[in-house]
């Protein structure tokens, strides 16, 4: 798939917001509380309805929803405690259809390998955020969403992040993210959502 | 995205059906509306009261089918006006029908519960009991039930257009659920012989009777319709209250 | 698509089993209900086996509806529901996994544990089977139609007595013909109503089949968006 | 006149029927109407008090289906 | 410290009646159960006027079990529990706090709207002043007893079901004593039987708002840390 | 109060760790994610067990705990959807044992005062992190307790957050924070707690 064209407006919170996003290219949310960001990845995630105008992906298969070929990474850690590291990312690989074998990659990647059997329970704050996002390698998908995916996470784990995305970026797949630090990645756009934009 | 345009268009549909309008044009029917209702009413009452014949049977309790049946009338006309509007609401996503639906419960409510009392109160004379656990009168207590989930399940979820979607989803269900419920009363209720043989048919009713009644029931239908009016009306302006705190809360998010 | 359907069962299993939530809960609370009711109603004992059926029936019932907010509440509290919705598993499979999974770690132990109690109520014996096969037709559609219930109120915090206030309504034909089936031959009926209720219990599981999947993925879409 | 509030024998049961659907109504009325009143209130106090710019927002907002669906 | 006391009371008051949650779906609740038992046990007058007070009570214990963890999941969920106990007001006061709230929202309603389902079990006449008497003695204790079942299962995730397991046994008594006393005039039992009854009952009422508290405390504290 | 000595050690994640802070200064816990910081705080707000070593607490009314004379914003934020902002506020202030008037100087100071009257459920992210933020103002205490308190934070709003805090450390108050960017405090020490320990 190669590029998507991503209009939309409405809900009380902005209006008339539009951009386009082409693949290899990033996108970063940046803007005060409540300025949307939040609202706005739900909305290209598919979790939260579109009140005017559209969402449009050229390219990527037509009958698949922009949802179903996005990664969305939000505030929620969708963890189970009682299952183990591992066990997680195996069943989100077979979900979302790809083999339960090869997930040590993903963990590997984001450095949880030696806590794989691990009850997710026994994880902290930091930890957790490394493993939801361990989805994103998990599983192969063109579009990142990511909601502050920096929170809680040290400079080390920043670091690692930033490399993921940088590559996902270099293998021409999509990044969009709130975030209220920078990040540094390259071919990056800013998008502001400002609070003068109110509905 | 096929799916997204259409949705849009209805979006632009809305910008023409807004309530604005409704507003206006409510504005104009309800204090007529209201002047109605209170005289037929009235003259249902005068002829329910003074100028009707005491039934050869039942005496003078008979009197109390004049408020008794129009509410059970009611009682059903209520759910069919909600589901009816949450159909609509869930296709069209037309917001007024959604209005509409959670108006029309309480209301609906109301005259069930009406029903239940002023039955009850006429059955303990007619068969020396408050309740029988006859197959029509469960099945009223069960639509009571019915109302009275729909509008908690709206009291408890904050977003209206959540809450209204799932109460549509709701109110549809309980349409489909309702014949079934019915007949599966009726069914136990005839598996075990009821111990009072007592049916509900109602005496057949001389015409001095139903002139009362009907007019009961017009003037009945009217106050439903009035009410819903205001309700919806009120309904209106609290989401405008809501839209308003929300704009707040964005503008709070000052940068 | 099939696998994907399959793993969301089995990680369900799995959860319930681990979480200790799973049917022990159910059975646990039946049992108790149910040594309740002698207490409440005293000792008679040609009165127990009288209202038998109808007790098994109601405590069933309520065993079953205090384990609906499982179904959702847990996966959307987290943010999973969000992610299961992007998979290629449409909404309505995803809702039959749920109330599948919720039927074989709540209904299915229910149904196992059902004739011990009914020793306690000194159920007559002749009534054991035709009861034992309505709790088998019955237990599903109360997993589906409770389906439906949980999706309504899974925004809702704490929404599990909202729930079984919005599903008991419509448990009512499965407990009138659960209990006709048992009944019919407890107190001395013809068989023929016995087999009639059987019957229309399985009726109303089989709507039940359809009607639970469809609303409760259209609740899902109305509350998750 | 007593013989017709007597209801030969059922005034109890006659005039509490009445009674109660007299309550009843009278309820849902009131309440309605109290609502209508007070949300009106209520939504012009929030426009004096909000800027000119959300009240306008509110108002857009007001035609699109998002508000009153 | 009292106005810590009531400040913490009033709010868990407020927070009950805005979620629309509080004692209203409790009622609701008792309200269906009641009219399931007829649909089970089927319309027969005499019978149910006998299994009547049982009933109620049973009825009355279970709706008052699955409002209970509203009492504390709410406030461990979202990190109010902390914070709580990082004031002056001493643990056992908030346990107080909490189960008189959880009374006010829910025993109390349950008990005004028990006679009206006294009618549809055709309860007879005489029976009801001393029901009711029973039922306002025996609430309270229902929501101290249960706030210890709630605390033990704090933090537990939907531990709403275990806490009822954990509570049942303790109810035993209050179940046992209150259908006395209603049973005393309406089965023909010599009034002498119901006012002992009453008199138990008074007794596990008071030993219940000791208790619980202190076990209430205890299990936070065991809980919290 | 004067100055709190605090040494302890025990519990699976870091042991024979100790120090001690004046009035005045502020300690910056960093490290590594499951380095223990959260861990720690909870311990000094006497929510978790601490199992062996001490805290005390010199100065300071000897029988009130640390915890009562500590305010801790951790992960949770405590709030109740269906309150309004000012209830909160106006709750927790008499619960803490001040008169509910005077809140707005809280509000006020995390700008939150516009929206005293919303229900909680209308917040976004950063507006209820300062909303629980917001206690530590209303309600004097002389310990902070801070679990990355930044988190969802925009930039104005963190710079507000710091003011505050030195505001605090100037009346002689301290503040213990878990944070993973520098806030740049003046006579601020830095705990680093060892890398990942997994238990
Ligand atoms: C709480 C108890 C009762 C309930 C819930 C109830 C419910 C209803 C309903 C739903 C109707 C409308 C039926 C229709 O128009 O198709 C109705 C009509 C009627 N009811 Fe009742 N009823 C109750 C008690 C009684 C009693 C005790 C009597 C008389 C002794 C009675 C006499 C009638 C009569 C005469 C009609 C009109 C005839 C008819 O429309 O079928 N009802 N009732
Ligand atoms: N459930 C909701 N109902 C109504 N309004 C909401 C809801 N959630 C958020 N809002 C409003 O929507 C606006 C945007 O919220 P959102 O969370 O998208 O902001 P954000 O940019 O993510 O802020 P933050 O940086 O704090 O995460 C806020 O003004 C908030 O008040
Ligand atoms: N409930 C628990 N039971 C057992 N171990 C736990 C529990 N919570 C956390 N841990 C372990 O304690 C260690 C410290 O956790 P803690 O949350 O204090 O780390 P942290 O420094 O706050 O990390 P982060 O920077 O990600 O918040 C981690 O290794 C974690 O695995
Ligand atoms: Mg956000
Ligand atoms: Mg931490």
């Amino acid at each position: 798939m190669r590029d998507l064209a991503c209009e939309r407006g409405g809900r009380l919170v902005y209006d008339g917001l539009s951009f386009s996003l082409k693949g290899g290219e990033a996108l970063v949310l940046t803007g005060p509380n409540g300025a949307g960001k939040s609202s706005l990845l739900r909305q290209l995630a598919g979790l939260l309805d579109v009140v005017r105008g559209e969402i449009a992906l050229e390219g990527g298969d037509p009958e698949r929803t922009p949802g179903e070929q996005a990664h969305y990474v939000g505030h929620l850690d969708a963890l189970k405690p009682s299952m183990s590291v591992a066990e997680t990312i195996a069943f989100w690989r077979v979900f979302f259809g790809s083999i339960p074998q090869g997930a040590e990659t993903a963990l590997e990647a984001l450095g949880l390998l030696h806590l794989a059997d691990l009850p997710v329970a026994y994880l902290s704050a930091g930890q957790r955020r490394r493993l939801s996002l361990a989805r994103l390698i998990a599983v192969p998908r063109p579009i990142w969403l990511l909601d502050e995916p920096t929170v809680a996470l040290d400079a080390a784990s920043v670091a690692r992040l930033v490399r993921l995305m940088k590559g996902h970026l270099g293998q021409g797949g999509m990044i969009v993210a709130a975030t209220h630090l920078d990040l540094g990645l390259e071919n990056e756009k800013t998008l502001r959502l400002g609070a003068e934009v109110v509905a | 995205m096929a799916a997204m345009n259409s949705l849009t268009a209805l979006q632009r549909f809305h910008a023409y059906a807004n309530p604005a309008r409704f507003m206006a044009l409510s504005a104009r029917l309800v204090a007529p509306l209201w002047i109605l209702s209170v005289l037929v009413i009235g003259a249902g009452l005068w002829f329910a009261l003074f100028d009707s014949p005491p039934d050869y049977q039942q005496g003078e309790t008979v009197r109390i089918m004049y408020v008794h049946v129009p509410s059970a009338w009611l009682a059903m006309f209520g759910y069919g006006v909600m589901a009816f509007a949450s159909a609509v609401g869930l296709v069209f996503r037309h917001p007024l029908s959604d209005v509409c639906a959670k108006s029309a419960a309480p209301i609906g409510a109301g005259f069930t519960f009406l029903a239940l009392l002023t039955g009850s109160l006429w059955g303990q004379p007619m068969w020396g009991t408050w309740w029988e656990w006859d197959a029509r009168m469960t099945s009223v207590l069960i639509l009571f039930f019915l109302y009275l989930g729909y509008i908690a399940l709206w009291a408890t979820i904050e977003e209206p257009v959540r809450a209204a979607r799932a109460a549509a989803v709701l109110a549809l269900v309980g349409a489909i659920n309702i014949p079934i419920i019915r007949y599966s009363v009726v069914w136990w209720n005839t598996l075990h012989q009821p111990a009072s043989v007592f049916r509900m048919d109602g005496p057949s009713i001389a015409p001095a009777m139903l002139l009362p009644l009907g007019l009961m029931g017009v003037g009945f239908t009217l106050l439903f319709i009035t009410l819903l009016l205001v309700r919806m009306r009120a309904e209106v302006m609290r989401r405008r209250v809501r839209n308003l705190r929300l704009a707040t809360a964005g503008a709070a998010a000052e940068g | 698509m099939m696998r994907a359907f399959l793993a969301l069962l089995a990680r369900d299993l799995r959860l319930a089993v681990r979480l200790g939530g799973g049917g022990g809960m159910a059975v646990f609370f039946f049992l108790i209900v149910i040594s309740l009711l002698p207490l409440g109603i005293g000792p008679d004992r040609a009165l127990l086996a009288k209202v038998a059926p109808g007790m098994l029936w109601v405590a069933l019932l309520l065993a079953a509806l205090l384990t609906l907010d499982r179904l959702f509440q847990a996966d959307y509290e987290d943010g999973s529901l969000d992610l299961l919705t992007m998979g290629a598993l449409p909404l309505e499979l995803i809702v039959v996994a749920k109330a599948l999974g919720h039927w074989l770690t709540t209904g299915l132990p229910l149904v196992v544990a059902a004739p011990l109690l009914g020793v306690l109520l000194n159920l007559p014996g002749e009534a054991y089977p035709p009861m034992m096969a309505a709790m088998l037709i019955g237990t599903p559609a109360l997993s589906f139609l409770g389906a439906i219930g949980a999706a309504l109120t899974v925004g809702i915090r704490r929404g599990g007595l909202l729930a079984s206030l919005l599903v008991l309504p419509f448990y009512i034909p499965v407990l009138i013909f659960g209990v006709g089936a048992a009944d019919a031959t407890a107190g001395g009926f013809s068989g023929e109503a016995g087999r009639q209720s059987l019957a229309l219990l399985g009726a109303v599981a089989l709507a039940s089949l359809v009607l639970g999947p469809l609303g409760g993925a259209a609740a899902l879409r109305a509350n998750l968006r | 006149m007593d013989e017709f509030f007597h209801m030969g024998g059922y005034a109890f049961y006659v005039w509490s029927a009445y009674g109660a659907a007299f309550a009843v109504i009278v309820a849902l009325v009131w309440q309605s109407v109290a609502d209508y009143r007070a949300q009106t209130r209520l939504a012009e106090t929030l426009e004096k008090a909000a800027g000119g710019r959300v009240r306008r927002a509110a108002h857009r907002e007001h035609e699109t289906g998002e508000d009153a669906s």
